[in-house]
């Protein structure tokens, strides 16, 4: 489903976020991220989601080499994911109900099964109370499960998640994982970033861990 | 607060160049009523027949430049100058005889009234039988000429700096606001959504910004237009008539409004284009 | 790019200040030139003697509102007279003698040209011994208050609001500046700067923005007083002598530079007092 | 040192985000504040350097109501403060230097000074290397760690961190609480908000429990 061949990524001359990973990411596999702070998780999912091009290497998902595509298409991409991103990424001038139901408004879903599915959505990161406030008026915490909430809500097919948990205490934390889990057995490809060891200790199937860019440990649990 | 600038700085471009638009209206129909003023005398024989007449004056008035023509017998020029010249009253009446010829004076269509062909057409005259000689102020038509011109080359000259710099000032504000919202373009392209789709509310918006913008300056204008003599009142005194102020015409405020509504989308367009990349 | 943007907008903002200021001191300089061609002639007694004429020059030239004067000789003005209207020359030939009084014209100083003062003067010395007749046209001199007046009303007029319209688009632009920038400034307060400390970068720069935009539009300006008569070149024609552009004036170049630090200061300090409050 | 007496907070009408807070941290301790997302503990701590006005109820810190300090003079109440936000608040345009200088920069320290001090704190969060970076070119663990290191620049005697090790791995999270520690028993008083259990097992001297607003523990370990 994902697959990284030699991926090289660097921003600033001498040092390398990325240097050449090599990952396969099977359809349905549910796959932790993990390295010390700045070792190159962020950079490495920006990567597949095309914030930024890598430097060498190839990114092929679902059979396509994501290079390739020209910008105007991109969306065909992104649409089949949900990405959470570790800032959280909300429009803050939205209600929360509107930035959860910005994935289904650009495909343009029906009003009434988009109040539904944005419903759905919220309740299952136990935000539904907050559905018309605004981000602004959200902690933190809070704001990070509408990221997670946005990310969800149109069943991608790919879940990519940074640090989706950070923000979160333990009981939620794995309330969360547990979500994405459940959307993993419906067939979703899962990659999440985390420092968390008891969430990887409980959750992994498979863990990569990241150190200065390179892939240190590929474990299969 | 920052469409609420955008519509102020658009409104006040558009007040600039309309109510430069109005004043060159007003200056052109000044120059017009200037050039009306413009006779061309053409001072007949003495001993012209009344028939060789009439015939000078169709001729005359059958001319393409020429807009209106008015005789002039003998006694009305004596009169004329005696009223001009009150000091010369003796002169006159110690000659006895009336010294003045007929003449018929021109008034030219206000266009060509400088143009060379009008002056070629007048030369030209002047070996005209029954014609003895034909009076215009050469000087008078080269300064109405130069007026003219004047007026014009300051409207191309501030005209053109003044479109300029609106051109600049709004398609910046539109810059500027697509630009504060890059985030949120940003973030609607991370969840799938075509260009079209990001692009749609931005040229609404410049769209509506220029549209709104155009009318509400040329409500401002239409205002000042209206208020403008009243506060003038009476100092106006003699000018008052020649000073009439008009709005712009039709197709000026559509082409102001058109304009606002093309630099809108423009603006939007090509300030978006960058942000539609990654 | 905000600050560039800023920068053009008061630039631009005090370029139209400036290019109506310049263009208000062309237009008084032609008024000052029109009103002293406004001649008033005195026509004398035509048995005056070489002494009581003598006497009423001196005393025409030394009223307060006469700046010049001329003594015209029944000669010269018999010369001018055939000048003027040639056709009428057989008239004047035909009286034998010159029917022409000897006349002083008297040029008036510029800022009594249409007082009250001067009428009520000339009219007086219509009845002095030696003078038969005073002729000055009240319907230019009613012309040339009128103009002065309209002048300066539109300036009055035009330039309040463009100089509001200034006020407000500079204030505005800081504003934003500010405004753009108000989490640096909430940090600040948290790390524990002082609001002098914090206040001192923004009105530096918003002085320093008013300054340079000031004088980035005073060189402009002068660039276009410099090439504009150039553009028009040839086609000045007559006016070439009555158009002559002038720059402004020190002292409004002067407080077109203080007004833009003026304002400067003034938009910085109110659009920073509301982030100084938590 | 810091006195709480019956603080509450109300944003918006019917809920109170703090209700009937009365807390009292003495000079030099060590306390944490923990509970679940959106349970109030970035609003107590926003109270505390008077981010937030409370509703009802008075905070006294050194003796002084901090209420009644003019808004001109409370910049004399934060430089005896460090405060890590919660969303780290760095300025972009500036680099990391001069982010964690500002708190020296503005009590005017002479350049050598400030650039010795700006240069120990960086070390002590482990991103010496970073210095000349733009917090934009930095991940957002090492950003976190730029508001950390800003925090304990000018030595404050009242150290308020909001989630400081959110975005951090284990190993570095223990490291950042264990600088805390040292900081507070050179004499400051510290007060951190985390959700992280770990962090409270280990180094907790006292922990406050929020819950809806409301204090609901406090142990003292
Ligand atoms: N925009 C950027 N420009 C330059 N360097 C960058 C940029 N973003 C990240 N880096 C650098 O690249 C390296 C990897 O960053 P990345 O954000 O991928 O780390 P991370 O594993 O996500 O860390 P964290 O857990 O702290 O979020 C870091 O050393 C960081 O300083
Ligand atoms: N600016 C605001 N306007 C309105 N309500 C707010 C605002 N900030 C926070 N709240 C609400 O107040 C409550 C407490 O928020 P607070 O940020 O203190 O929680 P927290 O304990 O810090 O949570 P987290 O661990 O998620 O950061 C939440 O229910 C939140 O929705
Ligand atoms: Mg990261
Ligand atoms: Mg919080």
């Amino acid at each position: 489903m994902i697959e990284l061949y030699h991926v090289w990524k660097q921003y600033q001359k001498p040092s390398w976020a990325l240097s050449d990973i090599t990952l396969q990411v099977k359809k349905a596999e549910f796959c932790f991220v993990t390295g010390p702070s700045g070792s190159g998780k962020t950079t490495l999912l920006k990567t597949l989601f095309r914030e930024l091009y890598p430097t060498h290497g190839q990114i092929i998902i679902a059979g396509k080499n994501i290079q390739r595509i020209p910008s105007s298409k991109i969306y065909e991409l992104r649409r089949q994911m949900g990405i959470v991103f570790q800032d959280f990424r909300l429009i803050f001038h939205k209600r929360v109900f509107e930035n959860v139901g910005l994935p289904l408004e650009v495909v343009g879903l029906p009003r009434k099964e988009l109040r539904r599915k944005v419903f759905n959505a919220l309740r299952m990161v136990n935000l539904h109370h907050k559905i018309w406030e605004f981000p602004s008026g959200l902690s933190y915490g809070e704001q990070q499960r509408v990221a997670i909430a946005r990310a969800v809500v149109n069943n991608p097919s790919i879940i990519l998640a940074d640090e989706p948990t950070g923000n979160l205490d333990t009981e939620l934390a794995f309330e969360i994982i547990a979500l994405f889990r459940e959307i993993n057995r419906q067939g979703a490809t899962v990659i999440i970033c985390t420092h968390d060891k008891e969430i990887i200790r409980r959750f992994a199937d498979r863990a990569v861990f990241l150190h200065s860019g390179k892939l240190i440990g590929k474990e299969t649990f | 607060m920052r469409n609420f600038f955008s519509l102020t700085i658009i409104c006040l471009s558009f007040l600039i160049i309309g109510l430069f638009l109005s004043l060159s209206n007003n200056l052109q129909f000044l120059a017009r009523q200037l050039s009306e003023n413009l006779a061309v005398v053409f001072f007949l024989e003495k001993d012209l027949s009344p028939a060789a007449r009439t015939n000078v004056l169709e001729r005359i008035r059958s001319s393409p430049p020429v807009e209106q023509v008015r005789f002039v017998s003998p006694e009305d020029a004596l009169k004329r100058f005696r009223e001009r010249f009150p000091q010369l009253q003796d002169v006159v009446s110690d000659l006895g005889t009336n010294p003045f010829p007929a003449s018929v004076e021109v008034v030219l269509k206000d266009k060509t009234a400088s143009s060379p062909d009008t002056l070629q057409f007048m030369n030209s005259l002047r070996d005209f039988p029954g014609v003895e000689d034909v009076q215009f102020n050469r000087d008078w038509v080269e300064k109405m000429k130069s007026l003219s011109r004047l007026a014009r080359a300051v409207g191309y000259f501030l005209g053109g700096i003044l479109i300029l710099a609106s051109f600049f000032t709004i398609s910046n504000v539109i810059r500027l606001n697509v630009f504060a919202r890059r985030n949120e373009i940003e973030i609607l392209r991370f969840v799938g959504a075509t260009n079209t789709f990001i692009r749609m509310p931005f040229v609404i918006e410049g769209m509506a910004l220029g549209i709104l913008g155009s009318l509400l300056s040329l409500a401002l204008i239409y205002g000042v237009i209206r208020v403008f003599p009243l506060y003038l009142g009476a100092s106006l005194g003699a000018l008052q008539d020649i000073v009439n102020f008009r709005f712009l015409t039709l197709g000026q405020s559509l082409s102001l409004v058109f304009g606002g509504a093309l630099m809108g989308l423009l603006g939007s367009l090509s300030s978006l284009s960058r942000f539609l990349k990654i």
